[in-house]
């Protein structure tokens, strides 16, 4: 099993989730979170001091995948999440030693 | 340039009105007991300005506090609670600078073309910039002008507060996608071009005002129509501008498809509790004195605030299955909203029935009409306050009593006790429909024209707050 | 079925009311100097109303508003911010429904229940629907029913935002636990059924109002009690029941086990504040006038609101270390709430003596005494309401001072200046809390038994904002 | 041994008073109808006391009311909303606290100080403890002392609630670093040893009451200064008190690195909109009476507040690309400051003009100033009100007119009528510069050596909320 | 070392914070987290207008354990967290290269 | 590619992202947490109801980093993020399988 974790834009979120679960991922989970990269952040105004704000707001998102759909969820959000401006963010992809799925106990791929 | 165009836009409006005026104006708007509003011309130029009563006077300055409450922070909350997190400031700013501007307006302009003279179409410069309003130096010793039983600056700035919340109001309509810029240069004209004017015709001896000689001279106006605290001149001027503001102006991105849940429904209550407390100030203070006027129009208010709410709610309990804090909210606005005209010439029953229709046809109309017709009225300006403004105004032909205020020479007023109100009424409310609309279209498409009306897409999708304002409104690390 | 049950219950009640009035009241509630509430019907059949005073009556709109502010946004406020997020939306409801559902039933039949006839034990039908209180149309003209020097109307508004915040503020004791719908049917049968008689008994020449032929005609009453603006018709009745509902509805899961901070202290500072400014239209509105006595009375508020911030801090100081802000509000509400019924009746210093009395007081009953017997009254409404408005009545009786109001022919009045009213004060604490508790627990029963009080565990894990209303009270996505 | 340190200096400073007092204030102090605050010792020994003027004293309760509402909620929600999320309730704390504190301090000793007998340098013990100002048993019946047309209690707390913004605006300049103790301390300090002098020369017929005894007995006063609403009384002595305890105090740690940008706007505009309603009682409540220039006085300070917000905002549009809500909101109150000393003598546009000015000089203050050298006045307390209330004093000198009240026997009184007020105004602003510096320097070095101001290190980063008061302001777990 | 990942109920943190804790864990993170899964949301109404809601509010916990303690840690958590009902979440371990002790330095095991 | 998380002090944020980007780190993503551990949370009063907040407000500090820049990184947060004072926080150190840039769809080390 693979775990992806994929930072995006937060506008894009209903997108790559009606994506995802489109073709067959089940669950997600996903995080507020604030990033940092090439794409600069605003500058804000508070009484004429100007001050930059360099954190962007995102979306992160965590999915489980079995080996097998790993590259079709990746070309997914890939897909649904860019906008080919600077600030579409990251995938990463990580190995999972094991999934349990609380309910049940059920371990490994079937807890997913 | 684009300033250019916009110059002749006004100065055609105003050729209009004073050719209308000396063409057929001539023996309009002598002042009546229906219309007492038309007083301050004369009592200013009187010689010995009566005594001001100081309890008329103590709840007409506390009645200007409760109405600008209403705007700000009131409307301010209802509003900003609604649009979603990206652009609560843009809200909240529209509301506080428009506190500003059309303060300024009325100052300079503003009051004299709704108030000033008796003209039947507008208002003349009889006050311009202040003059005859505020304190003079005349003979020998300090002179305040007086309103009948206060003094017209106490009027003037009543009057004032209602005109910053009519034109705050038709900001629901455009919430989170007009460009500020615009929204500033169409506020000023709509605030010039359609509210004095409306404003002068019903409350200061116009072609609309009950009874007066200028509505006997359009006889098309069916004697004019009552309208107490503004249904006609606040709510249905500015909800249906709102309505012509959402259609020009387009949906939001997503609208639709994503959803946009109000971000902070605790905002909106707060707001709406303002609201019905300020209204009080708005309707009683209406009767411009702490008479007993004042004491029925502030029940009227309460009770048909009191149905509304319990009405929409009720609505939503039955046909969804449970009752939600914002139709609560929703509907004891839509009450408050559809019992403005009325407050001061019904009684107890027919208030609470007021509010319990404003509850029922308020919610048809933010629901199945809004969904029919598929417009995006952001928070529902013109399903709140333009179908509850006709509403109440139609209402008001029917329940309208002498009971109250003897306005008809001892003759019955409203339907129900077989007077003849309702034509005047329905007269009121379409002269105010057609003129919202027109004037209404007319500046947006100018202002279009010359300098846009909408954010760019890249800027609705990060917010007004920061596109527009370079603020956030939240910042909790 | 179930509302049959609620109804058979409803004319026992009122039978027994009847009853006791035919069988020993004839003689009671002639209108008193003590007991001017009782003056309206009298002023009502007046041929010749007396004209309104417009400064009472620009006053008494002035505090109505001020009061209709408390429970929105004030109390709403203060509640909500105590509550934990997933719950807040239903405070608020509670809060606001209410604001729509008593003004109703007093415009109804509440206000003549309270304040109709001259019966001993509960109001007549003289005021059923507003009949007799709103404007009328007599021998060809309108007519506004007066009661004393403001018109009958204010008044009715003015005791109406009473009948709002009454029942609020028992939301404190069940909230986060609570049906919607029992609170509703709760809410209908208590305020009719222990708010109104209650009303009738202390403010409308009843059974316990001072020195009335009605509290002369039952000697038990010891002459019956003062109570300025509430202490026992609004504090000691709501705190009592609140007490009642806390310990049947039970506690809320996880009370104790985990905690339960407030969601947003910020709300509930602004709150408090609100209630602080609000109250001076509660306390000094009660004088019906704007008066000395409503300056009085308005400066005893302040001075007792103040003392109680400091002293529920300074506990907090001493024997915890740190002032807390939750303490500061808490206490300048407990000495609001001490100071209600002698508001009118004592000067300066000793509105600061029952201020910091009240501050230290209501301190040790919501830390030690909830915590000896564990019950779970979330917000505290018997602790503040309950033991402030008992303290307050009985330090009434040691305080009141005829150099305030000469209530007793020139007679000292309280303890301190050698009068006997606490003989009266005791009675109407009695009285009042035997009220309260009887009733609630009756109600509470029937409702258990026909509709349930309490919402299910899984609703009560996810809160009642999503489960009760379908809302959430921020989404900052 | 702290105390023994700081009663010393007490005691030092009432000598000097006391002294200057005996040794050239025997003349002092007649009331003049400048100066008609000096009328109460008169009133209140006067056999038979005047009847109250209902209308007056509506006004006047209901602006005591609106001023307390200015602190809490409006400071409060000003300040908190623009400090750091983790100091939001201890900034809430101080105003909250505050209210409590102050009023107590006004009820002892505050008010007799300010207000007491007719000294030209400070009040006598003449209502210690209320006395002669609450209800008295006077021969056999109730008496409430007057003051001209209102009980002198309502004077008492209108009065009262300046006494409790004042130190509130104080605040704004060491928020988020100051110890509470040393706070309450500094408060109670401050105000009897500032605020009340100062009230007393300015407002009870003292050395710079316009055209008072006292005044002419010092010709350096220049024959005394205006100040209808506490131009100097409350916004100069907070302001520059304001700076002295930013430059005593120190920077906030981090400032001028990291950013430390408001933590809830929202709550920054409700505030200010709050602040603005407030303001009408605070302005047009000054004239203690419901009358014209009460009117007069609100419409100058409508106008004031609506240009300041349009002129700051638009000196960001034009200089930094786009106008801020925080812009606007901080111009209103920069034009609220402004106008308070001059709302009761000047017209209409003189009240735009000395918007626009305030808008564009704080603006200049709170950027430039403050900026060039870097002074942390972390809520800008002395750019908007030292600042803006020195501007407002010079230019009362401007445009005070007789047009609105002739307070100088029919001669002119502004600079721009040809009167040659501008003199005492000046005065008026040196001498409370010079008290308020001296006496807020020395306070806070005594303070500093016996307690400490500062907050430690650990817990500044930790934030006030949790380590000042055990309490966190959000917990949306 | 192995990093656990648990995403579960809001109001079972308490029960699970002090489960881990009494069998000797010293340390864990908390992150709000908003699910999607099996457990369908809720729908909310706004004017009318009902909008579903379908990602559930919940608690990620992160904690690191040297293998010795994994399979404790790992049963406590699911004992711990579990209703039974659908939503009950899931359990997703990985293996943690290093850890180190920002304070002393410290690396390896003795750094949890 | 390594990914680096690191549980750090809320007011050291700022110095932590100087430092990193001050040495050539171009992105990173930040999430608020709260934490258990060692350092003690504090007590909170309620009306006289006192509560122990046990969890701390942290910050996490997410980086993907190449291998050869790991080193660096894990110094820099080090010495930025440390106060000597117990509660300074962890950094985890995971391997990552891959990493995509959704605007690009370059992967790997270029990605980052
Ligand atoms: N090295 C990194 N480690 C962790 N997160 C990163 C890293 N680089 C970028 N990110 C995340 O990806 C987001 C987008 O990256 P950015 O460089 O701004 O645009 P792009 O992805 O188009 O190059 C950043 O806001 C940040 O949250
Ligand atoms: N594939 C996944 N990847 C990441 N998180 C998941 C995944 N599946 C489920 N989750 C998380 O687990 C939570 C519970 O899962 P759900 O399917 O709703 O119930 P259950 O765990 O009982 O099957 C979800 O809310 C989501 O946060
Ligand atoms: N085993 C763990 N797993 C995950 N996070 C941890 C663990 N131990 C500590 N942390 C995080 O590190 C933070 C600091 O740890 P703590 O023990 O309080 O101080 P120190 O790091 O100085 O030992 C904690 O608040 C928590 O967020």
């Amino acid at each position: 099993m693979k775990k992806v974790e994929a930072i995006i834009r937060i506008f894009k979120l209903e997108d790559v989730k009606n994506a995802l679960s489109a073709q067959g991922v089940h669950g997600m989970t996903i995080t507020d979170v604030r990033g940092f990269g090439r794409q600069k952040g605003h500058t804000e105004m508070y009484r004429g001091t100007e001050y930059k704000v360099e954190f962007v707001p995102k979306i992160k998102v965590e999915v489980a995948v079995p080996e097998a759909q790993l590259q079709a969820v990746l070309d997914t959000i890939m897909r649904t999440a860019q906008t080919g401006q600077t600030g579409d963010g990251k995938i990463f992809v990580s190995d999972l030693v094991d999934t349990i799925r609380i309910r049940t106990g059920e371990t490994g791929e079937q807890a997913i | 340039m684009s300033l250019t165009r916009l110059a002749i836009l006004v100065c055609a409006w105003f050729a209009l009105m004073g050719n209308s005026q000396s063409l057929w104006g001539q023996d309009a708007g002598q002042p009546t007991d229906a219309a007492i509003q038309a007083a301050p011309a004369e009592s200013a130029d009187a010689e010995e300005p009566p005594p001001v009563d100081r309890g008329d006077n103590a709840w007409m300055l506390t009645s200007s506090a409760l109405v600008l409450m209403m705007t700000g922070p009131g409307l301010a909350l209802f509003y900003g609670g609604l649009v979603r997190k990206k652009n609560v400031l843009s809200v909240m700013m529209q509301c506080f600078f428009l506190m500003g501007l059309m303060t300024v307006i009325w100052a300079l302009w503003g009051y004299t073309l709704a108030f000033g003279g008796s003209g039947a179409w507008i208002g003349d410069a009889e006050f311009l910039f202040m003059r005859g309003v505020e304190a003079e130096w005349v003979d020998g010793a300090p002179r305040i002008p007086m309103y009948s039983s206060i003094p017209m600056l106490t009027h003037m700035l009543f009057q004032g507060m209602f005109f910053i919340i009519t034109p705050a109001l038709i900001c629901g309509a455009f919430a989170e996608r007009m460009k500020f810029s615009s929204m500033v240069v169409f506020m000023i004209l709509w605030g010039t071009l359609v509210y004095c004017p409306l404003c002068h015709w019903v409350w200061d001896g116009g072609i609309l005002a009950y009874r007066s000689d200028a509505a006997a001279a359009y006889p098309w106006t069916m004697n004019g129509a009552l309208d107490f605290a503004g249904g006609t001149v606040v709510h249905i001027s500015s909800g249906v501008s709102a309505l012509v503001c959402a259609l020009l102006l387009g949906k939001r991105l997503g609208y639709g498809t994503e959803p946009m849940p109000p971000h902070n429904m605790t905002y909106t209550m707060i707001g709406a509790a303002l609201l019905w407390v300020g209204w009080f100030g708005f309707n009683a203070g209406s009767a411009l004195a702490a008479d007993g006027i004042a004491a029925s129009a502030f029940a009227a208010t309460h009770f048909s605030a009191a149905a509304g709410a319990l009405s929409w709610a009720g609505m939503e309990w039955v046909f969804r299955g449970k009752p939600t804090l914002l139709g609560a909210c929703s509907g004891a606005v839509a009450g408050l909203v559809c019992i403005t005209p009325a407050s001061g010439y019904v009684t107890a029953m027919p208030s609470l029935a007021m509010g319990v229709a404003a509850g029922v046809v308020c919610y048809l109309a933010c629901t199945w009409l809004k969904g029919r017709f598929g417009y995006d009225d952001s928070l529902d300006a013109f399903g709140v306050h333009g179908v509850g403004g006709t509403l109440g105004a139609l209402l008001t032909g029917v329940f309208a009593t002498r009971a109250v205020q003897d306005l008809n020479g001892g003759e019955p007023i409203g339907l129900l006790e077989g007077g003849n109100l309702l034509g005047g009424q329905i007269a009121g409310v379409v002269v105010t429909w057609i003129l919202a609309i027109v004037v209404t279209f007319i500046l947006l498409k100018v202002i279009d024209a010359v300098m846009g009306l909408r954010v760019t897409t890249q800027q609705e999708l990060q917010g007004l707050d920061l596109t527009q304002h370079g603020e956030e409104g939240y910042i909790y690390i």
